[in-house]
């Protein structure tokens, strides 16, 4: 019915070379995992499919048949619907135009029929109605979403297509657990109606959960298909890293390290999208913000940061009040802040490496004057540290993968240390390797007497790393784990209760 | 107030402007001293030729007596002259001719202005040689009466060759770097015809050729330049366009407002409904006299003459 | 922004601008007229209203051509020369054919086709060959303009009586130029509820998701030139209507007007965001600001100042307004 | 494929890659231009010529440094308000100096001051109350043409001194008269700014991504509203040069400044969008953009003609930069 087979499709940006082999072989009626690391070149093989990049060469079959597709509106008249990393939404317009952009219902040939545009996207939204969370409603503009919601607007604009084909290009990346499993419901039974999906995916409980095939793609190239029934994660690892060592997210808790004097402590703190929220963290700890998606994890970290207001409470670092307004103020007073917004709040789009990495360091030296050779001297270490992957310091830092670019955002804190570091669900689309990397890295500068409090989406992530972990739920802290607690258990307990 | 005049003025962009302006105002308090009381209200501003319309609109909703306006537009205010009539509004235009046959212009004739220059060029070069023009706005009615007015004369003496045109948009500094191109190309270049402050300009660059003992340029009326000329003894001459236009357009609707009928009917001009004022010619003869005339005044103030009330009742009957 | 409480935190007032974006911009309109209308009663009168709306109903259309470039994000700063132009082209169709009403509304024609033209001229070089538009527009408003100077060496030229007297004139006693406001105001309620009008908000919105998105970008962006063109012809033909005659260069300041218009309507000059009705309003703000500085009794050499800073005030205002209601 | 075309292609791809960098393209197109003005009308590009030109092109090519600086920025950078600044500078300086060659350097400082001044608005503007930057100077624009009647009214306009006019237009040091050395002066401390200063990598930070550079710590605020108060002083001082050009000062000089610069900047590489490009680029635009108007007025034909020329040309020249990507790569 809808049988896509990409064969030999290439893609070179200039020098980087985004897709040198990229074969994909999907058929009606399964769910096809697609799996790399970072840059691998998993989005592009999609936007090539979807007709938003143009190969370099390849060919796409679909039914047997080779097809052109010369742009997005070409792919679409195929049956093939798209949800895209970095989503295709219009901010100001509303949920429901958002979904039926690409078709909307019109009559008289040019006039947008209301009523069949909000029966149609009303269709879609009840899917996850009950999911959607506080302030989704049809005619509201996307610019008044939250990010998880977004995406759901993203995924429901797919799924409007009606395409025979679709592909979903990390579609769960800030969905909680409901919405994921909702979103799966969905997915199984678009399977049971024949048609093809693509998934992508960094988190392996989800692939092997939805999962019908996968196809592990390395360095640009597809490496194997295989059916998910007759692999295992411990394979699928070995065969996206290759050669290099498989790596494992370790899903016990770690041997609680002594925390130190508070480097960092919280009192009463609330502003808006959290209340009365106190902690501290000691030196040498990794402390772990767990909960639900927008509990007030975020607005915490972005408060204590000077990025949000807070209306009272106090902050001490190192024991000195420290209520800065603005992040130079925190970073002046030693705190660091690493989003997972790497789009809006992280990349220097367009600069060179070089350049996103020393913004810190002239802030914290009160440097006026900028010598490149001696820079680039200077951010080597971090940038090697975190094994980030790049040609050259000067290359535009958007020509890199999501995940490397993530890389280069968090490298420009580690140029001078700084005693706190807030990490905003860091990981959000970085790959496993680079995952396991990141912990190492920061396990041993909290080894070195940094504080640290790391917000995770990811529960694994943070049962595996976290000394100390501090469930919210609407805007309060309500319940610690620490030691043996650390359970998931306990954690979807604390999440899922009534605040 | 006896009579109550409006002012309109759509551009100022000069210090003329705003002379002519200053002019009108002390003109009107004038009429004092003979018993009649003039109130002006003055709208002037950048605007386009539909913003002036609006304001000639504004004037209406005052209910004043008479309009008089320096026009953006020789012909756009056809109907709005006509609704100003019918309303008993008395309308005149001043500086620019307008096509309204329900106003009256009073005035410069602007194409003699432009011959005045050329003749003077013209007689200056002995009848020969080659000539460059700069010209103002390139579409603008002014500019290009002022050019149909040194094409005629120039075509009278088959000698004189007008080797180039430019125009550089009534802007000093554009005249001046117009010029400097010109000088570069043409470097046998005998006459330069320019109008109004792009004189200024033109001479500069002149002069910074040192070319002012082999060229003949028409000059400008500002102080600044009077100055100019008479130190460096330039070649010069300049047709006059006095700021007090506006004035005597003033002193004219007052005798009109009074009921007085013109000797004769204002009927001159493409229109035939131009009343046209003298043109003061300014060359090395009379130069100190105009210098003397603008002595002790800002440098951007103008040379000027208007008509006297005396001198405009001797116009009606 | 990542917060669930943000949402809770909008008023009756907000959700009113959200919905009607050119509600400051009406606030502002009807304290000018009651301004207007204490410094000067009269011009609150019938006549006087008609003549304002006669006046600046070519702004008005100037700034609805504008509003369609800025809905997808670009700008046109040659629709003041393309005013100009398709006023000196009819005026002198006209003239050639005759002046009767059949040609009157033949040269109608023929304007908007020129409007139009050069509408298609900016977007295909825009849009098409992806210049920057406030560069390549400034580029072709040269053009444009040396085209109308070749058209009309000079301003001159009456146009037929049949035609200005139609505009300024009066049927069953209401002025010609209300039913054509009445006619403009059907015409843009219908154009609002264009799909095109959807498609050019999301291409001013995000421009590369709206791409992916499989929206025809580059059509929907010529097409807001073409409109914008088409809209500035039909300016060009209220101008001619107005003035009665030709003038190469009767729009060139209209176009950083129509600019001013827009954003006082509360359109978002970035695009994605507005409405055509702000436009309009907008247009009306600038004329009653400047018959109110005229009206307050400003001095003569302080008018051009009041303006200048009470439409600088009147922007500011504006946008702080609608966007303290939308945060 | 031999190895020999095997290895001489990346070195075709440097120098293709060379060709499309938009400095160099401004330089050929300056060359070609020299020589169609030369064929045009013999004389054009003699050194005398090519000297006066670049008297022009540097008043231009100031102003647009700081048009240049307000683009780079991003958010929609852009300072209208340039061509306002110019001309009050102009008169201001005009009347502080009067003639005289004590004043030249009171002039100077209230010039500067002043045009800062505006520029502080625009950016306190732009930044404070956010207002787009486009509508920000325009009315501003509006504001200061305001002014400029006001000011003429009240108070005398002055004249340029002799030292400033000299400084001008008369050679200084090799030849070259005081205004280009200052130009390169300019170019100079422009580059240095934005390549060797802490101040400059911000000016690309804000202008690439704005939250992302104020997230590590870049005063984006006071960046931009520096950003502004430089493209005021710039403009100021050009205004300040222009009075000395022509000798006295006189209503809007300036505003045949303003959409230049744009096109200067656009001309020297600077994409509209910000936080790319830099200011060697836009001397070359400046030069190029005079040249391309000197040409046309030399050529004897209708100014309709010309304008319909330049505005062609323009057009055409564009296609050489800043195309935007397109949107299917
Ligand atoms: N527009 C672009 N310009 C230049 N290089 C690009 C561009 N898009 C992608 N690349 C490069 O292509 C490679 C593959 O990128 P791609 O986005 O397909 O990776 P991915 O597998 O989706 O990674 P991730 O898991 O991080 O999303 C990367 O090395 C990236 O640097
Ligand atoms: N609370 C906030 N959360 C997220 N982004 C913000 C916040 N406040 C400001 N920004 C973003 O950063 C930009 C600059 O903000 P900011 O006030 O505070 O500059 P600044 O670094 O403090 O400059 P200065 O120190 O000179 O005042 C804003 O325009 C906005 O985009
Ligand atoms: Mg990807
Ligand atoms: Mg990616």
């Amino acid at each position: 019915m809808s049988e896509l087979i990409v064969r030999g499709a290439r893609k070179a940006y200039g020098a980087t070379v985004a897709l040198s082999r990229g074969d994909l072989h999907l058929k009606p009626g399964e769910v096809h995992v697609l799996i790399g690391s970072n840059g691998s070149g998993k989005s592009t093989l999609c936007k090539i499919v979807a007709g938003s990049v143009k190969p370099d060469a390849g060919e796409v079959l679909l039914d047997g048949k080779p097809v052109t597709i010369d742009g997005p509106r070409a792919a679409r008249a195929l049956g093939i619907g798209i949800f895209y990393q970095e989503l295709s939404l219009a901010a100001r317009r509303t949920v429901a135009e958002n979904i039926l952009l690409p078709a909307m219902p019109v009559k008289g040939g040019v006039f947008v029929d209301r009523t069949a545009l909000e029966e149609r996207a009303a269709k879609v939204i009840a899917e996850f109605k009950d999911v959607a969370g506080e302030g989704f409603a049809a005619d509201v503009t996307v610019d008044r979403l939250r990010a998880d919601q977004r995406q759901l607007v993203e995924i429901m604009k797919a799924l409007a297509t009606e395409a025979p084909i679709l592909i979903f290009d990390e579609p769960t990346s800030a969905l909680d657990r409901a919405q994921v499993d909702r979103f799966f419901e969905i997915l199984r039974r678009l399977k049971q109606e024949g048609r093809a999906m693509v998934f992508i995916s960094h988190r392996m409980d989800e692939i092997f959960s939805i999962g019908d095939r996968v196809t592990v793609i390395r360095d640009g190239a597809t490496v194997a298909t295989s059916a998910i029934a007759e692999t295992n994660a411990d394979t699928v690892i070995r065969q996206m890293v290759g050669e290099r060592e498989a790596v494992f997210v370790d899903a016990k808790p770690p041997v609680p390290a002594t925390a130190g004097d508070a480097v960092l402590s919280v009192a009463n703190l609330s502003g808006a999208g959290f209340r009365d929220i106190s902690f501290s963290v000691g030196k040498g700890e990794i402390l772990g913000f767990g909960g639900l998606h927008g509990q007030g994890q975020s607005s915490v970290l972005r408060a204590i940061f000077g990025a949000l207001a807070h209306n009272s409470g106090a902050i001490h670092v190192g024991g000195k009040p420290c209520a800065a307004r603005t992040p130079a103020e925190a970073i002046r007073n030693g705190i660091a802040y690493v989003s997972g917004d790497r789009g809006r709040d992280g990349t220097l789009t367009g600069r060179p490496i070089l350049e996103n990495v020393t913004p810190i360091h002239f802030l914290r030296n009160g440097l006026h004057l900028a010598r490149p050779g001696a820079l680039t001297a200077l951010v080597d270490g971090p940038l090697k540290a975190l094994k980030t992957k790049f040609q050259d310091i000067g290359q535009p830092v958007n020509s890199l993968s999501g995940g490397n670019q993530q890389k280069v955002v968090i490298a420009r804190w580690l140029v001078d240390r700084p005693s706190i570091l807030l990490l905003d669900d860091p990981t959000k689309g970085i790959d496993l390797a680079a995952k396991s990397d990141l912990f190492q890295l920061i396990r041993s500068l909290a080894a070195d007497g940094m504080g640290i409090v790391l917000y995770s989406s990811e529960d694994a992530e943070l049962l595996a790393n976290a000394d100390r972990i501090l469930v919210f739920n609407s805007g309060a802290v309500t319940r610690e784990l620490k030691g043996e607690d650390r359970t998931r258990y306990n954690l979807y307990h604390a999440a899922y209760e009534a605040a | 107030a006896d009579f109550k005049i409006g002012l309109s003025n759509g551009w100022v962009g000069s210090e003329w402007r705003t002379q002519m302006i200053d002019e009108a105002k002390a003109a009107a308090a004038a009429w004092k001293d003979k018993g009649v009381n003039v109130e002006v209200v003055v709208q002037s501003a950048n605007v386009d030729v539909p913003g002036q319309i609006a304001q000639v609109r504004n004037f209406m909703s005052q209910g004043v007596n008479a309009i008089i306006i320096n026009p953006n537009s020789p012909t756009a205010f056809d109907p709005i002259f006509k609704q100003a009539k019918d309303a008993g509004i008395l309308v005149i235009a001043t500086d620019a001719e307008v096509s309204s046959k329900d106003a009256t212009y009073v005035g410069i004739d602007q194409k003699a202005w432009g011959a005045a220059g050329a003749k003077w060029l013209a007689e200056t070069l002995g009848g020969k040689g080659n000539v460059v023009a700069i010209n103002g706005v390139a579409g603008h009615p002014a500019n290009e009466m002022r050019v149909a007015g040194y094409k005629e004369v120039f075509g009278k003496y088959p000698d004189i060759k007008i080797v180039n045109e430019v125009n550089a948009n009534w802007d000093q500094a554009q005249g001046q770097q117009a010029m400097q191109n010109l000088l570069a190309t043409y470097p046998d270049i005998n006459g330069v015809w320019v109008q109004d402050g792009m004189a200024a300009g033109a001479w500069k660059s002149i002069i910074d050729a040192g070319k002012q003992s082999s060229i003949a340029a028409t000059g400008e009326i500002r102080k600044d330049f009077i100055d100019i000329w008479t130190k460096d003894k330039l070649n010069s001459g300049a047709s006059v366009n006095p700021p007090g236009v506006m004035a005597s357009a003033l002193n004219v609707a007052v005798l009109m407002l009074q009921g007085k009928e013109l000797k004769e009917p204002a009927a001159a001009g493409q229109y035939k409904n131009a009343m046209y004022l003298p043109i003061p010619f300014i060359d090395s003869k009379n130069l100190p006299e105009a210098a003397k005339a603008v002595d002790g005044k800002p440098g951007y103030y103008s040379f000027t003459s208007q008509l006297s009330i005396e001198d405009a009742e001797k116009l009606f009957k | 922004m990542s917060d669930a409480t943000q949402q809770s935190r909008t008023g009756g007032l907000g959700r009113l601008i959200r919905r009607y974006p050119f509600l400051p911009a009406l606030i502002i309109l009807v304290a000018l007229l009651a301004l207007n209308g204490i410094f000067e009663p009269r011009s609150l009168g019938f006549r006087a209203m008609t003549g304002l709306v006669s006046t600046y109903l070519a702004l008005m259309m100037l700034a609805v051509a504008q509003t369609y470039v800025v809905f997808s994000g670009d700008i046109d700063l040659s629709a003041g020369s393309i005013v100009s132009l398709v006023n000196v082209s009819v005026i002198v169709l006209m003239q050639k054919w005759g002046g009767d009403g059949f040609s009157v509304i033949a040269a109608c024609l023929a304007g908007a086709l020129i409007g139009l033209a050069c509408g298609l001229i900016n977007g295909i070089i825009v849009a098409g060959l992806r210049l920057q538009a406030i560069v390549a527009t400034f580029a072709t408003s040269i053009f444009f303009t040396g085209l109308a100077l070749t058209v009309l060496p000079v301003a001159g030229t009456p146009a037929p009586e049949a035609y200005w007297t139609t505009y300024g004139g009066r049927f069953f006693g209401i002025p010609f130029v209300l039913y054509a406001v009445v006619a403009v105001a059907i015409v843009l309620a219908f154009l609002m509820r264009m799909r095109l009008t959807t498609q050019m908000l999301a291409v001013g919105d995000d421009q590369q998701a709206a791409f992916q998105s499989g929206l025809p970008v580059t059509a929907i962006r010529i097409k807001g030139y073409v409109f914008c063109g088409l809209f500035a012809a039909l300016a060009a033909l209220c101008i001619t209507g107005d003035t009665a005659s030709g003038d190469p260069l009767v729009g060139g300041k209209m176009t950083l007007y129509s600019v001013a218009a827009v954003v006082l309507g509360g359109s978002a000059l970035a695009g994605g965001f507005g409405t055509v009705t702000g436009s309009l309003i907008g247009a009306l703000i600038i004329g009653l600001i400047n018959a109110l500085v005229f009206f307050v009794g400003t001095p003569s050499e302080w008018q051009n100042f009041a303006q200048g800073f009470a439409i600088l005030a009147a922007l500011m205002t504006g946008i702080l307004v609608s966007r303290g209601a939308r945060a | 494929m031999s190895a020999d075309a095997l290895a001489s292609k990346p070195a075709q791809n440097a120098v293709l890659a060379f060709l499309k960098k938009p400095l160099v393209v401004a330089l050929i197109l300056i060359v070609l231009l020299l020589a169609v003005g030369e064929w045009l009308s013999p004389g054009f590009a003699s050194p005398g010529q090519v000297l006066r030109l670049l008297i022009v092109a540097a008043l231009l090519g100031i102003v647009a440094a700081g048009q240049n600086l307000v683009i780079l920025g991003g958010r929609e950078g852009i300072d209208l308000s340039v061509g306002g600044i110019v001309s009050l500078a102009a008169i201001l300086a005009g009347n502080v100096m009067n003639g005289a060659d004590g004043g030249i350097l009171p002039a100077i400082l209230v010039c500067i001051v002043v045009g800062a001044f505006f520029g502080l608005i625009n950016g306190v503007g732009v930044t404070l109350l956010r207002i787009p930057p486009l509508v920000m100077t325009l009315g501003m624009l509006g504001v200061l043409q305001g002014l400029l009647v006001v000011i003429r009214n009240g108070i005398p306009s002055g004249r340029a001194a002799p030292g400033l006019s000299d400084f001008v237009v008369k050679p200084f040091l090799l030849g070259l008269p005081g205004i280009i050395w200052l130009w390169l002066l300019i170019g100079l401390a422009m580059a240095l700014l934005l390549r060797r200063t802490v101040f400059g990598y911000r000016v690309y930070a804000i202008g690439s991504n704005e939250q992302a550079a104020f997230m590590a710590g870049v005063p984006v605020k006071t960046i931009r509203i520096a950003l502004f108060m430089l493209s005021g002083a710039f403009a100021a001082i050009a205004g300040m040069c222009l009075l000395g050009y022509s000798g006295s000062s006189f209503a809007n000089v300036g505003e045949q400044y303003m959409l230049p610069s744009i096109i200067a900047v656009v001309l020297g590489g600077t994409p509209l969008s910000g936080g790319k490009g830099g200011y060697t680029g836009t001397m070359a635009g400046a030069v190029l953009l005079v040249l391309l108007q000197s040409i046309l007025t030399t050529v004897h034909i209708d100014e309709s003609g010309r304008q319909m020329v330049f505005g062609a040309t323009l057009v055409a020249l564009m296609l050489f930069y800043g195309r935007a990507k397109a949107m299917r790569s």
